[in-house]
């Protein structure tokens, strides 16, 4: 879009649609022409949708200009770049239009030729520049009564981090390293530093790790927020902080794996490594959000159980809510939960201070920051002793600490809610969803519902613990079917647990479930 | 473009290095230039695709391999040299070049790049610094200039850069060089040379001959970017430059380097450049001055350019909690984008 | 103990047993007195006995100087030096021993002094220098006709590792960094270039790993050993390696965790890490020894698997396996069997070379080195497209190979033993063992065998994939017990797999079990 | 040893800095003389215990904070200036100090350390410079002398060592110091001027007044390594040396440094040390000179010191298969120990 083209059609755009702008056409000429007073890319005007600034007229022009074509000309095959681009962006298949193009273009070659290269220099910019799309199945707008704005995951995902330090009135740290398509979520903190927020831009995921343990001991609510790769560099650092009993939240935005895989595109496959992915016995509780918007929901929810029980805490995102949005209603501040949560200030054992003597109800250890007088106290990755916290080989001592954080993070169960259980009468089949895949759940529910057959549906926030009620919920099904983007990882920790035959219906496409996939499945369990 | 094979017979081309797979950098950016002048050497030089092995880490600079007839290793970020001291030290037969970026050498891969030149493993490194994240859309790299606004310094970069070349040298490297993409006569000279670093361990009798080797290559789109603006460094010659060559560089009593008007100290005064001389470690560090080329990057991977320019990374003294002094994030700044409502 | 003494008793020290040689006596004229001809801590004479030399007087000297106590004076504390550290290394509690000191030299305190001070030295240099010591549990003598030796389980690995490599037909590479209890496996073979092995002590874990990549690209058998937390920054390599599908061990001698934990002191809680601590699905097989001269056929299996299959295989010993040493038969190498592999030297897809065009029995890619011409390719962590290898970002190919992956570590379940089951008639109760625990778990069911108690008991060398009939063993038992130095891994991976109740047996006290403890609950469960 | 802090009134000593654990280095270990001098020069700045972190990585220099009575972290091997930098920048009120060996800093730690200088974070960095891997029982470090026999390097190592100086300087580093364990005075006189290196982030104004120094502390356990063993640099001082100050150090017109009879050049030609000259990178690699006393360590962390000493890592050109030259591994091999058959 050019700046005529798009004051035309803003207006129709519904809020979160992407927008594609032509940022060699945005100079003060053209702006007047259309008659724009200020320039609608930096004056905000456009933060409900989400832009892409390219420079198209000149990368084609550039592509171009080896075929000898001249600039003027070029600009012609601007079109075939965004058709490119967009063929990228939406993951279609690009045989179809060279086909097209190559039939459309048979008798003038040199045009064939510049739209071609056109198209290609279109497909490579998505995939050099790291682009990342994918519509977000916008929920049907019965949406209830309130104010909304659009929002993306990301975005999400920081103010709810934001939210969650001033409810705990604490400063906000946030370190991590650059990496698709986690990286938005630095980009916004970034900007937010009125609102006492820190980041730092580490030299790796490790160091912004280790910081985000140091600015915890110091008494920040830390963050540090990565996807798949960035997640194994961290695992030290994060056992450290299960050691030594320190808030901290890890965010994981997954993407496509293993290795790079692929890194613009979504995937659930990192649930079992958030569970397991440190050496020794190191639990820790994880957490997922669902949409875009319940990313702000789930952030602050994160912030709370790390900052309450004084563990690192997995919240996972992925690409898909990452860079999808929806409309969301914009919570009301005042009404969230105050998350505050009292620094040591006296000593706790007679004259000493014991940094390792727990909450009895929680098993929190108490949390005092340098600066305070008199509780001076060093912690550290060595077992430590039960109370004092001094190093310790005992062996009793060790299986004691060993339960006692297990036992910390499985008497979380307590604190959250029940499974969010869809119930219908007469349903046999239980469809259990997590992260992601809970906008497809509800959808073909819906669906299959409508064809008249009952069917149940559960979502899980919490993944670790479990709700407290999850095992009474699936004995209640015959059949439970979880779909997930990964080979099944949720459906090995539901059997593993609970002994339930849960199956599994799995796509590892780099793209989500469409509703009919999930209801075929679910129509073929209940005939089964 | 053929050469003869130094073994006499052999006849290759560019295209005998050149895969078939698309080249997918932007168009124009700097890193064609690199490879082209990659794949014009090699043939000179006289290797054969089947020993060589490119092996980069993840960025834009490191899709090189992809785009090389020989074998290859797009590994993962940071971790090239590390790899590349494993091929090398298995087959000490093979020509091992390290290719990446700023941000996959000296930011997550630091270590491995400090702990490969001081091992002086056989091992050819190429640095593409355009001072930046391109593949990720433009935060700032450890190149970055102070005060660089990107999307990850909306109020600009704080930090001091490193300047590469003291990175190499105070990590004891034994060939270092920095070369530039619009100079592809340059650029060849200098990976040829690079090439033929292939050296024994200085005077010890190590049987593994080993080296290491370091150039780095500032990119640019901006074709503008004159021979004026660059110090060319050669062995033996006064080090001069300019247009009309009118400026050089003199030595102070401290060894402090400066930039003079040739005229008026007299050629006699001006420093000759000696690559074995201790203090080459000063001159690498002309920085701000024309030595170092200013590069804007290419449109594809520069960050906002017309964010503010403050500095400060968090305003005022930090209080270990937030004081009234700092705003409280507000149901108006979840707002800020225009907002609608449903009845 | 000095050279006389040393002299004096080594003829009744059993093979494998432990010597705290006094370094600071072992000088030629203490030698000579002996009647030594050559120094027998270099000499090689010792090799069968795990030797601590420390230099206790000179350490005692400088511990006991701020008492004031004169150098000759000391030399009488030196016993207490070495009291504190075998204290230490057998992780024995110190209080009852103060207190017989302080009783014993109440009336004279220098010397209580003293000897307290040499006491703690002793202790300290044991947690200081990261000694290791847990008396294997050397199985009864009925051991069957043959040539034995004397081995640790660092030892045999690392013959294990050069046996596969010549077995092989491929130079070794060995990349680690220092990190207790695996470092011995770099000594030994640091000491073996003469065998074609290569050793490099890299800067860290990371680069390490990327190394063995590196050299697996190359063409060597590549090896990294580490322990928990360097296994934690090994992920990422071992997911390029799964990405690339190239042989190569990771050998991780598990210790006490989380983080720095019990450096010194053994576990088994990396299992769910070996299998799940990668990013994005990432399957590779794991292969655990289950006794000292065990590591030596756990090291070649594992290496035999990575050869064949073109896959990271993460092989799992432990402290206590790793220092432990036990009689060892020695292998006829001769009868060790060929796991050389091809190298790739044609083009495989008419003219041209495709490096993922797999076997269609092992589904393993070729390995084309560089050097071989024709073959040049590239190979990378992002998805590539079957059968070419190139990059490739199309949805159906992605979960084409990441089914084809997980498909081929699935299929070596055909290339495996099944269950080593010792059954008995009449059984109800099945224990299940895997690493280290299979010494124990033998010596358990004789003893509830001894009290007329039926038991069958089965040992797990394979832990991905299982052994093909892994399942239909389980469901011969109605009980299954899985006695494990963690928190139940094993048990809950069974679970999930079967569907079948395996109970947990767990400690975590960085010590082994002992027979009784295992033995008890199999009697108490047998009751129930 | 009190001291009156600088606000005038608190009176603080040794023992306030004193934790209650028992030290569990190695009697003699270089360590305790560092520990100490750091005990005693805290109560001289005037800084009280809670105002101050101790971070550190693994290792024996690692345990430091555990014998220090302030706050402290006791972290992950190598990581320590990447969790230092989250506490400093959570909260420049504190003052921090990172802890750690050789190996810590330079093998795993090297990039954190080289970042955390290029920032200029406010944390002050020592390294406990023994040259080998204490803790994990004497392998090579990254400043092990070539040629030294460990139990990683039964051959000798083969490796170029770092030298802290020059990395640091290399890596902008805004203040570099080196002491020695054995030299209290200098050690406490370093440490205090490190203390007061906390300056506002050169000409630019920053509100974060953030600086970061490195001093490096050799240790060693001989106490018979005398003063004319190491050259002292002061600021404006000619640099002279030797028991009698009879040696000194001169630049010739390379900037390179060498060691002369003072009495042979005469006093006026000696340099003169400029703490901000930007050769003082040059004088920081008078490496094999006595201005590097090369150090024994302890018995505790020392390697095999009778070993043979061969520089070759891998014997020979090194084919991609073992060819028969190299010996396969032999049931001789594997019975190299005494064996014993049963019957
Ligand atoms: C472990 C890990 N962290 C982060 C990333 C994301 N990432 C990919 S490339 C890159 C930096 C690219 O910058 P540079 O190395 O300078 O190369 P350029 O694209 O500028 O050529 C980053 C942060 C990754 N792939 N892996
Ligand atoms: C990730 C990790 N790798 C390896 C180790 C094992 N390790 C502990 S300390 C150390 C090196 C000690 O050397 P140095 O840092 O020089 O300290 P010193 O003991 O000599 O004071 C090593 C390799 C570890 N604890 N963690
Ligand atoms: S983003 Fe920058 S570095 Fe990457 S291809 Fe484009 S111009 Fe080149
Ligand atoms: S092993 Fe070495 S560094 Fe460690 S305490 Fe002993 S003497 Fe000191
Ligand atoms: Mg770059
Ligand atoms: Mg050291």
């Amino acid at each position: 879009m050019n700046p005529a083209a798009l004051k035309a059609n803003l207006r129709d755009m519904p809020p979160g649609s992407t927008l594609l702008v032509n940022v060699d056409t945005f100079d003060q000429r053209n702006l007047d022409k259309a008659g724009y007073t200020s320039n609608p890319l930096t004056d905000g005007s456009l933060a409900n949708h989400r832009v892409f600034e390219v420079p198209m007229t000149s990368i084609t022009v550039e592509a171009t200009k080896p075929l000898g074509v001249k600039p003027r000309d070029a600009e012609r095959s601007k079109n075939f770049f965004a058709l490119g681009l967009l063929c990228w962006m939406y993951t279609r298949p690009v045989e179809p239009l060279l086909d097209w193009i190559k039939r459309r273009f048979a008798n003038r070659p040199e045009v064939l030729e510049a739209n071609l290269a056109a198209l290609r220099a279109g497909l490579n910019f998505g995939e050099t520049a790291e682009l990342f799309d994918h519509p977000y199945e916008v929920r049907p707008a019965q949406l209830p009564p309130g104010t909304y704005r659009n929002i993306t995951g990301n975005l999400a995902l920081s103010y709810g981090l934001v939210a969650a330090a001033q409810k705990a009135k604490l400063p906000l740290f946030y370190a991590s390293y650059p990496i698709t398509p986690a990286s938005d979520i630095l980009h916004e903190l970034a900007r937010l530093k009125h609102f006492g927020v820190k980041t730092l831009q580490a030299e790796d995921e490790i160091a912004a790790a280790g910081a985000a343990v140091g600015a915890a001991f110091a008494g920040s609510l830390a963050v540090t927020a990565t996807s798949g790769p960035g997640v194994d560099l961290k695992a030290e650092a994060i056992g450290l902080a299960v050691s030594l009993e320190l808030p901290l939240v890890l965010v994981d935005v997954q993407r496509g794996g293993p290795s790079t895989g692929l890194p613009t595109k979504t995937e659930q496959a990192d649930l079992l490594l958030a569970m397991y992915g440190r050496h020794g016995e190191a639990p820790l509780p994880v957490v997922a959000a669902r949409s875009p918007g319940h990313c702000f929901d789930a952030a602050f929810e994160a912030a709370r159980l790390a900052l309450k029980y004084r563990t690192p805490v997995v919240l996972l995102s992925d690409g898909y809510l990452a860079n999808g949005a929806e409309p969301w209603p914009i919570p009301d501040l005042d009404a969230l939960a105050d998350i505050s949560v009292e620094f040591a200030t006296e000593p706790n054992h007679g004259d000493e201070f014991w940094p390792y003597l727990r909450d009895p109800e929680t098993l929190a250890r108490p949390w005092a920051i340098p600066g305070t007088p008199r509780l001076m106290h060093r912690v550290g990755g060595i077992e430590k002793e039960d109370g004092t916290g001094n190093v310790s080989y005992e062996p009793e001592n060790h299986e004691k600490m060993t339960r006692l954080r297990a036992a910390k993070i499985a008497g979380i169960a307590r604190d959250i809610p029940g499974v969010e259980l869809d119930d219908q009468e007469g349903a046999e089949l239980l469809l259990l969803t997590w992260g992601g895949t809970w906008g497809v759940g509800t959808a073909a529910t819906r669906r299959v519902r409508a064809r008249g057959k009952p069917v149940a549906h559960a979502h899980l926030v919490h993944l670790n613990p479990f709700p407290p009620d999850l095992g009474d919920v699936l004995a209640r099904y015959p059949k439970v079917l979880v779909p997930e983007l990964n080979l099944g990882q949720l459906s090995r920790l539901v059997r593993a647990e609970y002994l339930v035959d849960a199956r599994s219906l799995t796509k590892v496409q780099g793209v989500p479930f469409r509703a009919a996939e999930v209801e075929a499945k679910i129509l073929e369990m209940i005939e089964q | 473009m053929t050469a003869t094979n130094g073994d006499g017979g052999v006849q290759l081309a560019r295209k005998d290095f050149q895969s078939d797979q698309e080249v997918r950098w932007c168009p124009g950016c700097g890193d064609y230039g690199i490879l082209a002048a990659i794949q014009f050497m090699l043939p000179e030089v006289g290797v054969r695709p089947e020993e060589l092995v490119f092996v980069s880490g993840i960025g834009c600079a490191a899709r090189l391999p992809y785009y090389m007839n020989t074998y290859g290793v797009h590994g993962i970020h940071g971790r090239a040299p590390a790899i590349a001291t494993g091929v090398a030290i298995a087959r000490p037969d093979l020509h091992v070049w390290v290719i990446g970026g700023d941000g996959d050498m000296l930011s997550i891969g630091g270590n491995h790049l400090i702990h490969a030149l001081r091992r002086n493993v056989n091992i050819k490194i190429l640095m593409f610094n355009n001072q930046i994240y391109g593949l990720t859309k433009g935060q700032y790299s450890p190149t970055s200039e102070v005060g660089k606004v990107t999307k990850s310094t909306p109020f600009g970069s704080l930090d001091q850069p490193f300047n590469p070349v003291s990175v190499a040298l105070g990590a004891e490297a034994t060939f270092v060089a920095r070369t530039h993409d619009m100079d592809r006569k340059h650029m060849i000279e200098v990976f040829k040379r690079a090439h033929a670093h292939r050296v024994r361990r200085s005077s010890r009798s190590t049987r593994t001959a080993t080296c290491s080797t370091t150039a780095r290559s500032t990119r640019s789109s901006t074709r503008t970017l004159g021979r004026n603006m660059l110090i060319e460094l050669r062995h033996g010659e006064p080090v001069r430059f300019g247009a009309e060559r009118e400026l050089g560089v003199v030595l102070n009593e401290l060894g402090e380097a400066k930039i003079v008007r040739v005229d008026e100290v007299g050629e006699d005064a001006i420093l000759v450049h000696d690559e074995r001389a201790p203090t080459r470690r000063s001159r690498s560090r002309c920085r701000g001055s024309p030595a170092s080329p200013r590069c804007r990057p290419r449109s594809g991977c520069s960050g906002p350019s017309n964010g503010r320019r403050t500095r400060a990374r968090c305003s005022g003294r930090s209080p270990r909690r937030p004081s009234s002094a700092v705003p409280a994030i507000s149901t108006r700044c979840l707002r800020s984008a225009p907002t609608w409502t449903v009845a």
